[in-house]
């Protein structure tokens, strides 16, 4: 066997290790960007949100937590500013301990950035989080006030105006979910979405979107898949409003289009790994071959 | 055919199985209603709602014109027969077009020709009825009443009416009218379930003036027993265990059952040996969720079979739990385990220990765990996350034989990839019988096998109903009928 | 001291170097120290580059530490794909301290206080930790809802939480975990440790119970429901009416092989069939499936981690070393 | 006794949950169950957190291997655990609150909120003589009246409205100390809500810092570490040693394809993506596009092979369920000498 067939087939995995953290630094230092076509499923999101009239009810359930934040916040920040810019009124609640505070740092980057006039109480709220998973779902489609008797802040929900006269949520135009696991999409779909009609998309990471594609079309109307569909979704957006993605001097504002900017490492990180794919193929290919001619 | 999805029902219960909860589950017999209309009975007017319901949504609209039908019959109205036949034959029109325009046109038409149908309905209806809501906990009414001409907004009010004590109606709610829909709602404020009720909508007018619409009689809030939407939901699942209970006491009796093998499970014996032979631990994990998934119990049922083996054989067993109720549980477990295999003096407490709720805590500490002692073998039986390539591919590292088991679906391709066996899904649940030996276990294997039957057996028949509803337009036929009835009824899981 | 070790040591005095190098001679971009700024009262950290745009933000001692620990705790983790070493020994054991007590915290605050302490004595949790506690709410939803209501009499303090009676306002229920975890806890004294087992048998018994409908309900019952689809999809074309061949083959196919697909699988997983002959060669067919199944849902995640890996080093890069000017 | 007793718990535990499943009247018993569990969880913590400090306590007395780094898990568990439960370095809920007391029964509380965005005062007042009406002063203004009556059921109702100015400036103004009087009826002085009040995991407190600089870098950073894994994994693994394993690494490959612009870009020729299909034979070659090729795989194979597991994975649920129900597996409940 040559020795550098001998070296690949006992390749130290360390090698590999340095290659993918090269493929993600590069591009992340260079600032490589590529791109997007939002895809219908994506769109379907984006033409609903877009086509509701102004003051819908739109309920953004955060399921997640600080773990998949890289993976999740750009679209949950999209859909954010994208219900802020309709005029929609946005309750903000988790099924994760976490989740208030994903939805805080939300609202900070956000809302307070591009939409100071939006008023807490009024405009938005943040209902926080309850613990009981599948079962917070289950009460607050038949009577939210049983469980949430304050907001995340500890305020009385009768003296909230959005939340005043607030039933349940099967008042809701909308659900939009972001979720990077159990509670999440699964559960919202199955005990509020379905039952009661209530219309909802979802955003997950890459590891559930196999497990939603079942739901699609009849039980979710959109989904929005990972980092590439809020990559998606904020091209859709910055083409609708150009003030998305750049201020009034046109500079690029990097933190309403991570989704975009992060696609740049994963594609290249993502034709290392077909690369390793590839090569481990060839490897085996010729180290079979060695081994028949030896 | 009024009654026709009742009769089923009812006849199943007949069969003594539900006997007393039917019973229980009558409707009250009082409503009270105010007014003309022909629909008096709580039953019935529950029944108008549901039909009324039906035709407006314009669901499964062949079965609710056949309830309105004999529902408006059995009160003495009755439309003439074209009337009926028209409604079907733009059924027949709109179902069969093709193209959308004349669709949509198709359906236009549908809409005007259900209108006298409802509009009957709404004749024969009191001018303002209530009754308890159907399948629910007690904590609902549901107000109904005839549509009333001019009217801009209706009010409901509602009394308490508490015998010794002052009580005023107040006003729970007011509704806009909605074009050509039922007048109906569901009070769920504030209601006691003791507490009687009556309620009396007022319609007011352009001008502001209010006409007092009628006044209901008492009612009250009950919870029902039984959801009976959810009978055929219930029938599955005792059909299912009962396959199961039944073969386990066939196998209690002594019937042999053949079970083909699990690759997976065949090498836990070979694993547990290795370490022996090796001088090194077994790694168990048993997952990263609580006791409360069903996944950590089956792991830690597993846990109790390579317990045991490891105590014959002197193995060193580790299990870090990430949950405090599981260690707990662990615990118990192995020294059960320890105990029936006869070596209670080399249980080791200590070695079942919490680390951290946290998952990746726990990742960090257990591949550190892997790295230091080297295992032999490394067990994941249980729930996994993301942790499961961190874990996999880390004891691929130290060399360790790697058998994994988990019924997260989103995680098996890594187990897949990484590990030596894998159990998946249903093989891990199967393990648990599988590895105790034990007939009667097996029997639950069998069990499951039932279900599987019952699965494709049902998928089967629906999928030829469903083409043939397709490809032949037997849509409204009893074809189209028997699917209705076997996706809505029988795989009814009532949302619950 | 190792080659390996060495090399780090280098390379890291290397970069550090660089960064000083870059501090003297381009003096505007510092790569080291943290902010904080405090709007409307409510503080919120900086990263470095946004500073500069924000006129409040203030250098902020502890956050600089803090930013510091995180990178320490970054490189930390991550070294330990080299191999293992002290330093990630030193930070696992870090994070397995500071995580345990964070959820024994969460679980504190966010589960004990409210929902065990808060439904037994709730005007003690309201006068003491949760004032937004709503004691009128708990009157009248024991009034409505409480199984004790033939005992005890909530009716008289309806409407009135502030002034009812300790045990007006007590959910009775709640006792049980709390009797349930005292027996729990058992298990720390000399004797009698099998008293644990009780919690634990009713932790089963109901985590038993809950799932087994649970599961069939909502996965099994819904498959079959979902299954139930015709094998004959024709198409029409939107505009003329007339049959689409191709979308309608195409729509056909997919529930032919779905259908087709799933018998195949669940056929693999049957016990009683041993897998040979005619089962052996279907069931054979359901592992593709199931290969094909764990493909692409593999090929799906692959994304997903790479944009964790992202959002870390963007941390390092950015946040951290101010290396990127954004 | 001792194996019985829980044999009979768990068969009683179970079979009233599956009723409550399809009982409405029962329903809320498994809302209730799955909250008691979280209580009994949370109890757990003593158990598991005890363990661990006994486990690194020995190790650091003994002076065994590594004892340091049980000195520092240690040492980092007391720290967070005293910082989160003591609440150090949390503000109080912002905003005041009073007991109101007076003469006769009524009884009366005040909480006032002053916070970001907004400002509430809610004021209620108990067993006070119905039909009256009071003044409510703060400080030395008057802000209000309040009014006591009967609602339509006959409960005596405090009715209060602010004046809708109310909030901002003034409200802001308030200070410690401030006396809040009801007419003659009742009266008290706002004191400030204590630190306990505040929120855990505060921005800028002790445990926030512990949460925001230690335990999410190291959270996010091991779950980073997957992408290198994953890497390793796929370069270690998929070889097409057989035709399963073609299939799996095959189908990775294409949805690794699909999911980034490098799909569209190498198959862009097959389709016009600003129309749809027009024949045949444009459906047949948009099939092949790699992102159509990818939805394809993943809703109808995918979909096949997960409906096979879900409804595998849920009649082992309910099997395994059944046979721990009816006592068969027990194995957890530990023996009857132990």
């Amino acid at each position: 066997m040559n020795p550098a067939l001998k070296f690949l087939v006992h390749l130290d995995r360390r090698w590999v290790f340095l290659l993918m953290a090269l493929a993600v630094m590069i591009p992340i230092i260079w600032r490589m960007e590529f791109p997007e076509i939002p895809t219908p499923l994506v769109r379907t999101v984006f033409d609903r949100i877009e086509s509701l009239p102004e003051g819908s009810r739109i309920l953004l359930a955060f399921d997640y937590d600080p773990g998949s934040e890289p993976e999740l916040q750009p679209m949950a920040s999209a859909w954010t500013w994208h219900c802020a810019k309709k005029k929609h009124k946005l309750y903000f609640l988790a099924l994760w301990p976490v989740g208030p505070q994903m939805i805080q740092a939300t609202v900070d980057s956000v809302l307070k950035r591009d939409y100071p006039q939006m008023r807490y109480g009024e405009d938005y709220v943040n209902l926080g989080y309850k613990s009981g998973n599948e079962g917070v779902i289950k009460v607050v489609v038949s009577n939210l006030k049983e469980l949430y008797t304050t907001d995340h802040f500890g305020t009385a929900i009768n003296d909230i105006p959005l939340t005043r006269d607030l039933v349940n949520i099967r008042g809701m135009d909308l659900i939009l979910n972001v979720s990077a696991g159990y509670p999440g999409t699964k559960e919202w779909i199955q005990y509020a979405s379905t039952p009661y009609n209530i219309p909802i998309a979802g955003g997950c990471t890459g590891v559930q979107a196999p497990l939603l594609y079942p739901y699609i079309p009849n039980q979710m109307f959109g989904l929005l898949g990972a980092i590439k569909g809020a990559a998606e979704y904020e091209k859709a957006l910055s083409d609708q409003y150009p003030e998305y993605a750049r201020d009034a001097a046109g500079k690029r504002r990097p933190e309403f289009t991570k989704g975009i900017e992060r696609m740049g490492p994963q594609l290249i990180a993502h034709c290392v790994v077909l690369g390793l794919i590839v090569l481990g193929n060839v490897i085996l290919a010729l180290h079979r071959r060695a081994l028949r001619a030896a | 055919m009024r009654r026709r999805g009742r009769l089923v029902e009812g006849l199943i219960a007949g069969l003594g199985l539900l006997l007393p909860v039917s019973l229980a589950a009558q409707p009250p017999p009082m409503s009270g209603a105010g007014g003309a209309g022909r629909i008096r009975e709580a039953r019935d007017l529950q029944e108008a709602w549901e039909v009324l319901s039906g035709l407006i949504s314009g669901e499964r609209l062949r079965l609710h014109l056949a309830q309105a039908r004999a529902l408006l019959e059995h009160h003495g109205v009755s439309l003439p027969a074209a009337e009926w036949e028209r409604v079907h034959q733009k059924l027949r029109a709109r179902d069969y077009e093709q193209n959308p325009d004349r669709r949509k046109t198709a359906q236009d038409e549908l809409t005007a020709a259900v209108d006298p149908i409802k509009d009957a309905l709404f004749a024969a209806l009191p001018a303002v009825g209530a009754f308890d809501a159907p399948n629910d906990d007690g904590t609902k009414l549901i107000v109904l009443w005839r549509p009333h001409a001019g009217a801009q907004q209706y009010l409901v009010e509602r009394l308490d009416v508490r015998p010794g004590r002052q009580t005023n109606w107040e006003q729970i709610r007011t509704a806009a009218p909605i074009p050509g829909s039922a007048f109906e709602l569901t009070d769920d404020s504030r209601i006691y379930p003791s507490h009687r009720y009556r309620y009396r909508v007022s319609a007011v007018d352009a001008q502001g003036q209010r006409t007092l619409l009628g006044e209901t009689g008492e009612v009250t809030a009950t919870a029902q027993w039984f959801n009976f939407d959810q009978l055929g939901f219930l029938i599955f699942v005792l059909v299912l265990c009962g396959a199961v209970i039944v073969y386990i006491q066939a196998a209690q009796r002594g019937v042999r059952l053949t079970i083909r093998k699990i690759a997976g499970l065949d090498a836990v014996d070979e694993a547990v040996g290795r370490a022996t032979e090796m001088g090194r631990p077994i790694l168990f994990v048993p997952g990263i969720q609580d006791m409360n998934d069903i996944q950590t119990v089956a792991g830690l049922i597993v846990l109790g079979r390579v317990a045991r083996v490891a105590a014959e054989h002197d193995a060193q067993i580790e299990v870090p739990t990430s949950r405090s109720l599981v260690m707990t549980a662990a615990r118990e477990t192995v020294a059960t385990s320890y105990l029936n295999a006869g070596r209670p003096d080399a249980y080791d407490e200590k070695k079942i220990y919490y680390v951290t709720d946290e998952q990746f805590g726990y990742v960090a500490a257990v591949t550190g765990t892997m790295v230091r002692e080297k295992p032999a073998t490394c067990f994941y039986m249980g729930s996994f996350f993301a942790e499961s390539l961190i874990l996999a591919e880390t004891a691929n590292l130290t060399g360790s034989i790697q058998i994994a088991g988990t019924a997260q679906p989103a995680q098996l391709p890594f187990f897949v990839a990484a590990c030596d066996y894998t159990l998946i899904g249903e093989e891990f649940f199967a393990a648990s019988a599988y590895l105790s030996g034990e007939p009667q276990q097996l029997g639950s294997l069998k069990g499951q096998d039932v279900g599987k039957l019952l699965v494709m057996l049902f998928v089967f028949v629906g999928t030829v109903l469903a083409t043939l509803v397709e490809t032949a337009e037997w849509r409204h036929t009893v074809v189209g009928d028997a699917l209705d009835y076997m996706v809505q009824r029988v795989l009814n899981t009532g949302g619950g | 001291m190792k080659r390996d070790t060495i090399v780090i040591l280098l390379l890291l005095a290397a970069g550090a170097g660089w960064l000083a190098y870059r501090y003297r001679s381009s003096g505007v971009t510092t790569g080291l120290g943290y902010l904080a700024i405090k709007s409307d009262g409510i503080p919120m950290s900086v990263p470095m580059h946004a500073a500069r745009e924000l006129k409040d933000a203030t250098f902020s001692w502890p956050r600089t530490v803090g930013i510091w620990a995180a990178g320490f705790f970054t490189l930390a983790i991550f070294s330990f794909l080299y191999r293992d070493n002290p330093i990630y020994k030193i930070a696992e054991a870090a994070f397995v301290g500071i995580s345990a007590a964070y959820w024994m915290t969460v679980g504190f605050w966010a589960v004990l206080v409210p929902n065990l302490a808060g439904k037994l004595f709730p005007r003690l949790i309201k006068f003491g930790a949760v004032p937004g506690l709503d004691l009128d709410k708990i009157v009248e939803d024991l009034a409505r809802t409480s199984w004790f209501g033939w005992g005890i009499d909530y009716e008289s303090a309806n409407g009135d939480g502030l002034t009812a009676a300790w045990w007006q306002l007590m959910n009775l229920p709640y006792w049980l975990p709390m009797i349930l975890g005292a027996m729990l806890l058992w298990r720390l004294a000399p004797k009698g440790a099998w008293i644990a087992r009780w919690p634990l048998a009713f932790i089963i018994g109901s985590t038993v119970g809950f799932r087994l409908v649970g599961f069939l309900g909502a996965d099994f019952v819904a498959q079959i429901k979902a299954s139930i689809a015709p094998l004959y999809v024709p198409v029409y074309d939107a505009t003329s009416g007339a049959l689409d061949f191709g979308r309608t083959f195409y729509q056909s196919m997919n529930n032919v092989l779905l259908l087709a697909g799933s018998f195949c699988a669940l056929l693999y997983f049957f016990f009683s069939l041993e897998h040979k002959g005619l089962a052996g060669k279907v069931s054979r067919v359901g592992i593709w499936v199931l290969m094909i199944t764990f493909g692409a849902g593999f090929g799906y995640t692959v994304m997903g981690r790479i944009a964790l890996l992202v959002g870390r080093f963007e941390f390092l890069v950015s946040d951290w070393l101010n290396v990127v000017a954004r | 006794m001792k194996r019985t007793v829980p044999l009979i718990i768990t068969f009683l535990a179970g079979v009233v949950l599956i009723y409550a499943y399809f009982s409405p009247a029962a329903a809320g018993l498994s809302d209730l169950s799955l909250i008691h569990f979280d209580i009994l969880a949370a109890i757990a913590f003593l158990l598991g957190g005890g363990n661990l400090l006994r486990m690194h306590g020995e190790k650091v007395y003994k002076q065994q291997a590594g004892w340091g780094y049980s000195l520092i898990a240690i040492v980092a568990f007391l720290t967070t655990l005293g910082f989160g439960l003591c609440k150090v370095g949390v503000t109080g809920r912002p905003g005041y609150w009073t007991h109101l007391t007076g003469a006769g029964q009524a009884v009366g509380l005040v909480n006032l909120d002053i916070a970001d965005e907004r400002h509430t005062l809610t004021l209620t007042v108990r067993r006070a003589e119905p039909g009256s009406t009071h003044a409510v002063r703060l400080g030395q203004r008057e802000i209000g009246q309040i009014e006591v009556d009967r609602d339509g059921r006959g409960d005596l109702v405090v009715k209060y409205d602010p004046p809708k100015k109310m909030a901002g400036e003034f409200l802001k103004s308030v200070r410690e100390g401030d006396t809040l009087a009801v007419g003659a009826l009742l009266q008290g002085t706002l004191q400030r809500y204590a630190p306990i009040t505040g929120d855990y995991n505060q921005n800028g407190s002790a445990f926030w810092f512990m949460y925001e600089y230690g335990f999410r870098p190291a959270v996010q950073t091991t779950f980073a570490m997957l992408a290198f894994y994953v890497a390793s994994a796929a370069f270690r693994a998929f070889r097409a040693r057989n035709i399963e394993s073609v299939l799996l690494l095959g189908t990775a490959f294409v949805i690794l394809l699909g999911r980034t612009f490098v799909g569209a870009w190498i198959s862009q020729g097959l389709v016009d993506p600003s129309q749809a299909p027009q024949n045949t034979w444009e459906q047949f070659l948009s099939f092949w596009y790699i992102p159509n090729l990818t939805g394809w795989l993943m809703s109808v194979f995918n979909t096949a092979g997960n409906r096979a597991i879900m409804i595998g994975i849920a009649l082992g649920i309910a099997a395994t369920s059944l046979r721990v129900l009816l006592g068969i597996d027990r194995s957890y409940l530990g023996s009857e000498k132990g």
